[in-house]
């Protein structure tokens, strides 16, 4: 199912800003590539570009290509719902659906497709993706209570396991375990390693170290100063760019104190 | 630990501010309570000779009930055609300018819906009867001669156009400014992580709006309702030069049925003695029936209380 | 500005000071003489630069209820005190008592629009079934036979009446009920009778403008304001009459003053059956009412003043050059002067 | 800018060969959607000239039978989902559609009935001294209508404002305790429960009220313009209230604590952070508000009275309102046997009325554009 | 300025629902304290209790007590303001007050309490807070601009100025680097480090090496399953617990992958 990403000569913009500037980046099927760079430096903003979602904030607009197994995202007659449903993302910040229970919730993605599913089917869909995010233990007995009941952490792996349910073929994460405890995120990491056999990953993140230990791939952004566009610096394996990067900055960034 | 630091640096003034605000508004609130219950006593002590009178005094000569269920009926008629025109229409309108129409004309497109309720009464039912119920005359003849077996669109249908129909799609056009203005706030303010939530999901707009929006709406929405249907009910002027009033018909074709505000206006400034008490009678009853309205509406509310978008 | 008319203004203000009455006179009641009503206060006013007068047309009802709780020093009222109001207004007024003043006397048309139809004749047991529905059709026999020379269509009536509770259609079923017996056979009050199922509006204006906008329909309304509508001629002992203010008139003068009256009270019953040819018995008489005494004689000078201005011929005039009225005939001012004039302060 | 791109796209080598856009299939062509519009208007119309040509049943079959189709040919080609969509995205923007025809007609009646009648004249005379006795000469004369509607606008505006000033305070405070102090207790529950009711006392009912209410202060039919002033804040608390509530409960929780933790004072909190985050939402309830009152005319009718001149004093003497002043020149002419002068000032009235909701509209939308939550960069 | 926390056998509930129990625990003035656990232990909840924050969550309440230099928080007569405004918080999600701009967010704990303060001391205040947070930089051409059109990251720097803007004896950080990325960590541990010469600071994170990096003494909270109210386990020199923890738990946690 995964399906291999290739951005040419990106540029993305909130109406006139330019906050991303000229990234052409492969990633391959059935890997894992992790951004990493300052704060502000637009991850999270290249990040939605390849969903498609950049375009629902308002300005938010792309020059340039973005081809999923070939296929421009941004390609005429290309319909965006089309583009999500094979491209799932995890946000910053949790999000579950305020007025669901937990398992409408973990349900909410699949409804949608407006496929029949029987309870059985549904049932054990759940349980599948909230073992999968390590949540299932803590919320079994209360699934039909509400989502926002959780805590953030809590949350935030309910979130991952509606983006698991929908089984897509590329799952973009942006900094998905900044809310988590290290159990969570190591379940969360491992999770990754289990998905990366099947999909395509791409996750930001700043913690260097889980960087280091799920991606296969990692691309430092760097920006030059405020107002100025992010610019992807350096692209390489993972073990490339802490042990032994091409660029100077890319070096600063990772041997800060962190690493 | 003799004398608490922290209680002495507590300055009373500041608490005081803090009482003063929380004393005002709780006194406001129940400024509020005060007035209604005043409202209440006034009516029920105005109304009360229609109560004790002689059932033959009463208009209609039958007894204050049933002089009061056809209209009661008749003001619900007239509530229900526009809360079922207006509702639809109006929460399609509040979605059209917060998630449908380009950001640059949503705000004037609000504006000018908004410009809806500016227009006073009079003037919706001087139009009403002017250039709506004439308009309509052949819509009533075509729904007499075709869907006549319906009860509802029994002809023959009125010459005039001023029928239940007319007063409540009249009706309909007065609540919708109030039903797309507070839905529409209510929408912008879904929160923009549920809807991105939904659409990278794989949602449409559409599914993006059932599964962030209107869940996170429905407490609003159906306030915004319940504001426009005190109105409806409640409205006199327009209803009094709309409709050709009579007695309660099935028909919403046909000139006939009434309502209480109607009956109230119409009927108030030649009124005096035991006929003005019963016309503050159907006014406590309109009063009546919109506690009931509202009852059912908190039920609806609290049903979802566990589930509503505060988090 | 306050001065709308600007030349009729500057010179009223100059001759008025003479007559020295002063404060705020407040009337409520009846909508049919508002115009009238407006007529006389600009007249007073002309030639009292110091006193004011306020009517609010709330209706004949409301002017009484608030002239009997004391709310407003007197009532424009269609139909003259009740003997339970009279004694009420006592309480109020002192031991003598309120007293009725016919002050505005207009005909009420009985109008129709039908295509090409100037005039049509009819009985009053005809005029009785046409707003019963019992006649339906405007070519209907009932009709015809009264109209020879007339070519009446086929076309459906539809009968239009008032909505709101009126004086208008008090004196118009009291007309049918008095003069048809035997067809309209419904109780007389302000309200129409809500057997008959038919088209309304909401007063005069509303049921002229509901008429007026269909083809085919009937109604009754103030003689002054049917506008384009054509008018019916009635039966009156073997003549048919023509409406007009002269009609009108005359059946003031058949009237006869309601029995037990007191002796400054000029409330009239309409003989509403006459067969004095040329009268036109379809007659709307509305009363000023005044207590027959007030608290201060500032009051009752300004009452005395206004009374007297609207009675008089000037008073008349003015109205009837504005509302297009009836004027009330020189006997009836006559006494009403001299009712006016018994007026006194509280004791 | 767009040559730039294009000359990007032709520069980037691209690697696999792009035959068609798989992503793209099963997508409606462009001009599919037109042409089933255009298809559904020559159909409509046949229809409708079937049953006898009216533009409304033209209007109705043609929208129904393009939504019908519409949905059809998407849900055929792009799936069900997208047919959904399409369908409520046009059921959508027809009931928009829907909703602009009677303001259009309104508007149209009242700019074509009310324009003749605007002139500096009428808008800065009274009716004091107009008879009909004027009315009829200058019908006769054929003269400019005389009389205006100053010191109806006079009392409007006061009226209105004395509610307001009422009433905001009152509902707002109201909202404010229901939403931050109440805690759902049972008074606060209470409270919102008759609010609720409150909006539905009949708008002549208020009026009444308000009357008796001064009647026990001051006398039997005290008319001023404080006393409908009154009746309508009963009429406008509750609008106030609900939509102030609606807004503050969507403020998120989040800033409050921020203040808290911050050592911020509760009401302060409320006063500085919450009402300037929910302020737009606010404004434009208070103008909704203000505008479902300030065309009431049967609770005016019962407590300020009727005036010719003008009164800028609300506690003293009858009073006109626009609404009062259309209501009366509508039902009882001032010459009733020549309307027109009087349908021209109603009319006129009307205009001058809906100009001036328009105008606090645009008001209230600068102050809350002013106010509002700041976006963007 | 800094004051000793002391806190006696704590038990903090929602409404009927027992989140924390039973802690006692004492905080030395001058120092920085981490609290670390698993997501859901309660970390956030007892955080909360310590400036009174608790209570503002309908059902929010304590049993025990809460002593700043020996007066009880929650002694009668104490007003929670007053424990507020001596004692900061910093939150887990950025939250700038959205109406305002970037200078008056950073001065909206002065101002919103309407004492009066000069124009130059208001601007020097500002930017003292702002280089503190390591945020100047970045905003000071567009302090009129509102805080809202920051990033993530800028948005959460300008939430920790704005609470050293108050100058608190206390500061209560709830996982502040969460949203941030390294180099702002990295300035806010800094920071956290120059104000422990002053304040007292109090820290939830998940990063144990951030805990490890800028903590003196180390709490850990447990929880021995959902419904189950969470506990102190542990609490020692930061040293004492990373290398040698009593408890088995605590050596089960802290020696996980993560380290
Ligand atoms: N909605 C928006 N409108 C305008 N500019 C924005 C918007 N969101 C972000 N930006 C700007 O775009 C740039 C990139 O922001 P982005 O959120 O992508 O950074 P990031 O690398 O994800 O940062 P962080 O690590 O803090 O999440 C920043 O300068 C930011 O101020
Ligand atoms: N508002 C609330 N109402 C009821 N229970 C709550 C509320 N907030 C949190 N809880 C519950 O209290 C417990 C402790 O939550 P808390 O948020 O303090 O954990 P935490 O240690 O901060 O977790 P995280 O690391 O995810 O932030 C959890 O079981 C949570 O479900
Ligand atoms: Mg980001
Ligand atoms: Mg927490
Ligand atoms: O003058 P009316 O009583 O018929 O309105």
């Amino acid at each position: 199912m995964a399906k291999r990403i290739d951005v040419n000569a990106l540029n993305v913009y909130y109406s006139k800003f330019l906050a991303v500037e000229d990234i052409s980046i492969n990633i391959e099927p059935k890997s894992v590539t992790a951004f990493i760079g300052p704060s502000g430096c637009g991850k999270s903003t290249f990040l939605r570009t390849l969903n498609r979602m950049h375009e629902v904030i308002p300005g938010g607009r792309v020059e340039g290509e973005v081809l999923l197994d070939g296929d421009d995202l941004y390609g005429p007659g290309v319909d965006p719902v089309t583009v999500r449903s094979q491209i799932g993302m995890v946000f910053q910040r949790p999000n579950p659906f305020p007025t669901m229970s937990i398992k409408d919730n973990v349900l909410a993605g699949v409804k949608l497709n407006g496929k029949k599913i029987s309870r059985s089917d549904a049932d054990s869909l759940v349980e599948k993706s909230l073992r999968g995010a390590n949540l299932w233990n803590e919320v079994k007995d209360r699934l039909e209570k509400p989502g926002s009941g959780l805590s953030g952490g809590q949350q935030q792996r309910l979130c991952i396991a509606r983006t698991i349910a929908v089984k897509p073929d590329v799952i973009l994460m942006d900094e998905p375990c900044s809310a988590l405890d290290p159990i969570s995120t190591l379940a969360i990491e491992d999770l990754i390693n289990e998905l990366k056999s099947d999909y395509t990953v791409v996750i930001v993140t700043h913690n260097m170290q889980q960087a280091a230990r799920v991606s296969d791939k990692t691309a430092f952004f760097n920006i030059a100063g405020t107002g100025k566009p992010g610019k992807l610096i350096e692209y390489n394996d993972t073990a490339a760019i802490f042990s032994n990067p091409e660029q100077k900055a890319t070096e600063d960034y990772v041997s800060g104190r962190f690493g | 630990m003799t004398t608490n630091a922290l209680k002495s640096k507590s300055s009373t003034s500041g608490q005081a501010g803090d009482k003063i605000f929380s004393g005002t508004a709780l006194a406001a609130g129940v400024l509020i309570l005060v007035t209604l219950f005043a409202v209440a006593i006034f009516l029920l002590i105005q109304a009360l000779p229609t109560f004790v009178a002689d059932p033959a005094d009463i208009s209609g000569g039958e007894g204050f009930f049933a002089y009061i269920w056809p209209i009661v009926i008749g003001t619900v008629i007239a509530a229900a055609i526009a809360l079922l025109i207006a509702t639809p229409v109006g929460i399609g309108v509040a979605l059209f300018i917060s998630h449908f129409a380009p950001r640059k004309v949503a705000g004037p497109l609000g504006y000018v819906i908004d410009l809806l309720a500016a227009i006073p009464s009079v003037i919706y039912g001087a139009w009403g009867y002017m250039v709506l119920a004439p308009a309509l005359v052949p819509i009533f003849e075509w729904l007499a001669a075709n869907l006549g077996f319906i009860p509802i669109f029994a002809g023959p249908a009125s010459q005039t156009g001023k029928t239940m129909f007319t007063a409540g799609i009249v009706l309909a056009v007065m609540v919708l400014p109030i039903i797309t203005s507070l839905s529409r706030e209510i929408f912008l303010q879904t929160p923009k992580l549920h809807e991105e939530a939904a659409l990278a999901l794989g949602a449409t707009r559409w599914e993006m709006i059932t599964t962030a929006v209107i869940p996170f709406a429905r407490p609003g929405i159906i306030s915004a309702v319940m504001l426009g249907l005190g109105r409806a009910l409640g409205e006199t002027m327009a209803v009094a030069l709309v409709l050709s009033t009579g007695n309660l018909i099935p028909s919403l074709i046909k000139s006939g049925n009434q309502t209480i505000a109607a009956e109230i206006a119409l009927n108030f400034p030649e009124a005096f003695g035991l006929r003005l008490a019963e016309l503050i009678a159907a006014g406590l009853v309109l009063f009546l029936i919109t506690l009931i309205v509202n009852m059912i509406a908190r039920g609806i509310i609290a049903r979802h209380k566990e589930f509503s978008g505060a988090n | 500005s306050d001065n709308p008319t600007a030349a009729a203004g500057s010179e009223s203000a100059s001759s008025s000071a003479a007559s020295g009455v002063t404060g705020t006179l407040t009337g409520i009641g009846a909508s049919s003489q508002n115009s009238a009503m407006e007529a006389w206060i600009t007249g007073f006013k002309a030639e009292n630069a110091d006193a004011n007068v306020q009517y609010s047309p709330d209706g004949s009802g409301a002017g009484r209820e608030a002239f009997l709780a004391g709310g407003a020093q007197f009532a424009g009222s269609d139909a003259y005190l009740k003997p339970e109001e009279a004694e009420k207004a006592k309480e109020v007024c002192g031991p003598e008592g309120a007293f009725n003043i016919p002050a505005y006397v207009s005909p009420i048309a009985i109008a129709f629009n039908l295509e090409g139809v100037e005039e049509i004749n009819m009985d009053a047991a005809t005029i009785a079934k046409v707003f019963k529905k019992e006649i339906t059709k405007w070519n209907d026999e009932a009709i015809a036979s009264q109209n020879p020379d007339v070519e009446l269509p086929d076309t459906a009536i539809t009968v239009v009446h008032r909505n709101d509770e009126s004086g208008t259609t008090e004196n118009f079923v009291e007309y049918l009920k008095a003069a048809a017996g035997d067809v309209w056979n419904y109780d007389v009050s302000g309200d129409w009778p809500s057997d008959i199922q038919s088209e309304n509006a909401k007063g005069t204006s509303g049921v002229v403008s509901t008429t007026t906008s269909t083809d085919g329909a009937i109604t009754y309304a103030d003689f002054s304001a049917v506008g384009k509508l054509s008018t019916v001629n009635v039966k009156v002992g073997e003549e048919y009459t023509k409406i007009s203010a002269e009609a009108a008139a005359k059946a003031l003068e058949t009237a006869t003053p309601v029995k037990d009256a007191a002796e400054n009270d000029l409330a009239l019953d309409l003989e509403r059956d006459t067969t004095e040819a040329g009268t036109y018995p379809i007659v709307l008489v509305s009363y000023h009412i005044f207590c027959s005494s007030y608290k201060d004689q500032a009051t009752v000078d300004l009452v005395k003043a206004f009374g007297n201005y609207v009675i008089s011929d000037a008073g008349q005039k003015t109205a009837q050059d504005s509302a297009g009225n009836a004027p009330i005939s020189a006997a009836i001012s006559e006494k009403a002067a001299k009712s006016i004039d018994g007026i006194t302060v509280a004791k | 800018m767009s040559v730039m791109t294009s000359n990007k796209h032709s520069a980037t080598p691209t690697p696999p060969s792009r035959k068609r856009n798989s992503l793209s299939k099963g997508k409606l062509p462009r001009w599919a959607v037109p042409a089933t519009a255009a298809g559904a208007i020559i159909i409509g119309a046949a229809l409708s000239t079937l049953t006898g040509f009216s533009v409304a049943t033209f209007a109705i079959y043609s929208a129904v039978l393009f939504v019908i189709a519409a949905t059809v040919l998407t849900s055929a080609v792009e799936g069900k989902r997208q047919g959904r969509n399409a369908m409520w995205t046009y059921l959508i923007y027809g009931s928009f559609l829907l909703a602009l025809i009677p303001l259009a007609s309104v508007l149209f009646t009242v700019l074509e009935k009310g324009l003749p009648g605007m002139s500096s004249h009428f808008l800065f005379t009274s009716m004091n001294g107009v008879t009909g006795a004027v009315d009829n000469q200058t019908v006769a004369d054929g003269t400019p209508v005389l009389g205006g509607a100053y010191h109806a606008l006079m009392g409007t505006l006061l009226i209105t404002l004395w509610a307001t000033v009422i009433s905001v305070p009152v509902g707002m405070l109201t909202a404010i305790y229901l939403v931050e102090y109440g805690k759902n207790g049972p008074l606060s529950k209470a409270i919102t429960f008759f609010v609720d009711v409150m909006t539905g006392i009949p708008s002549i009912v208020a009026g009444l009220f308000a009357a008796a209410f001064f009647g026990l202060i001051l006398g039997p039919n005290a008319r001023m313009g404080i006393v409908a002033a009154v009746a309508l804040s009963v009429l406008m608390i509750p609008t106030v209230v609900r939509s102030t509530e609606e807004m503050l409960k969507i403020v998120p929780n989040e800033l409050r604590e921020a203040a808290y933790a911050l050592g911020v004072r509760r009401w302060r909190t409320i006063l500085k952070v919450v009402i300037p985050t929910a302020i737009s939402g606010i404004a434009s309830g208070v103008t909704l508000a203000i505008a479902r009152v300030i065309g009431e005319t049967a609770p005016i009718l019962v407590t300020a009275g009727i005036a010719s001149q003008i009164n800028t004093n609300v506690f003293a003497n009858w009073m006109s309102t626009l609404p009062t002043f259309i209501y009366y020149q509508i039902l009882t002419p001032t010459s009733p046997t020549n309307i027109d002068p009087s349908v021209q000032r109603a009319w006129a009235a009307a205009l001058l009325l809906i100009l001036m909701v328009m105008a606090l509209n645009l008001g209230a939308r600068l102050i809350a554009s002013l106010f509002a939550p700041k976006k963007g960069r």
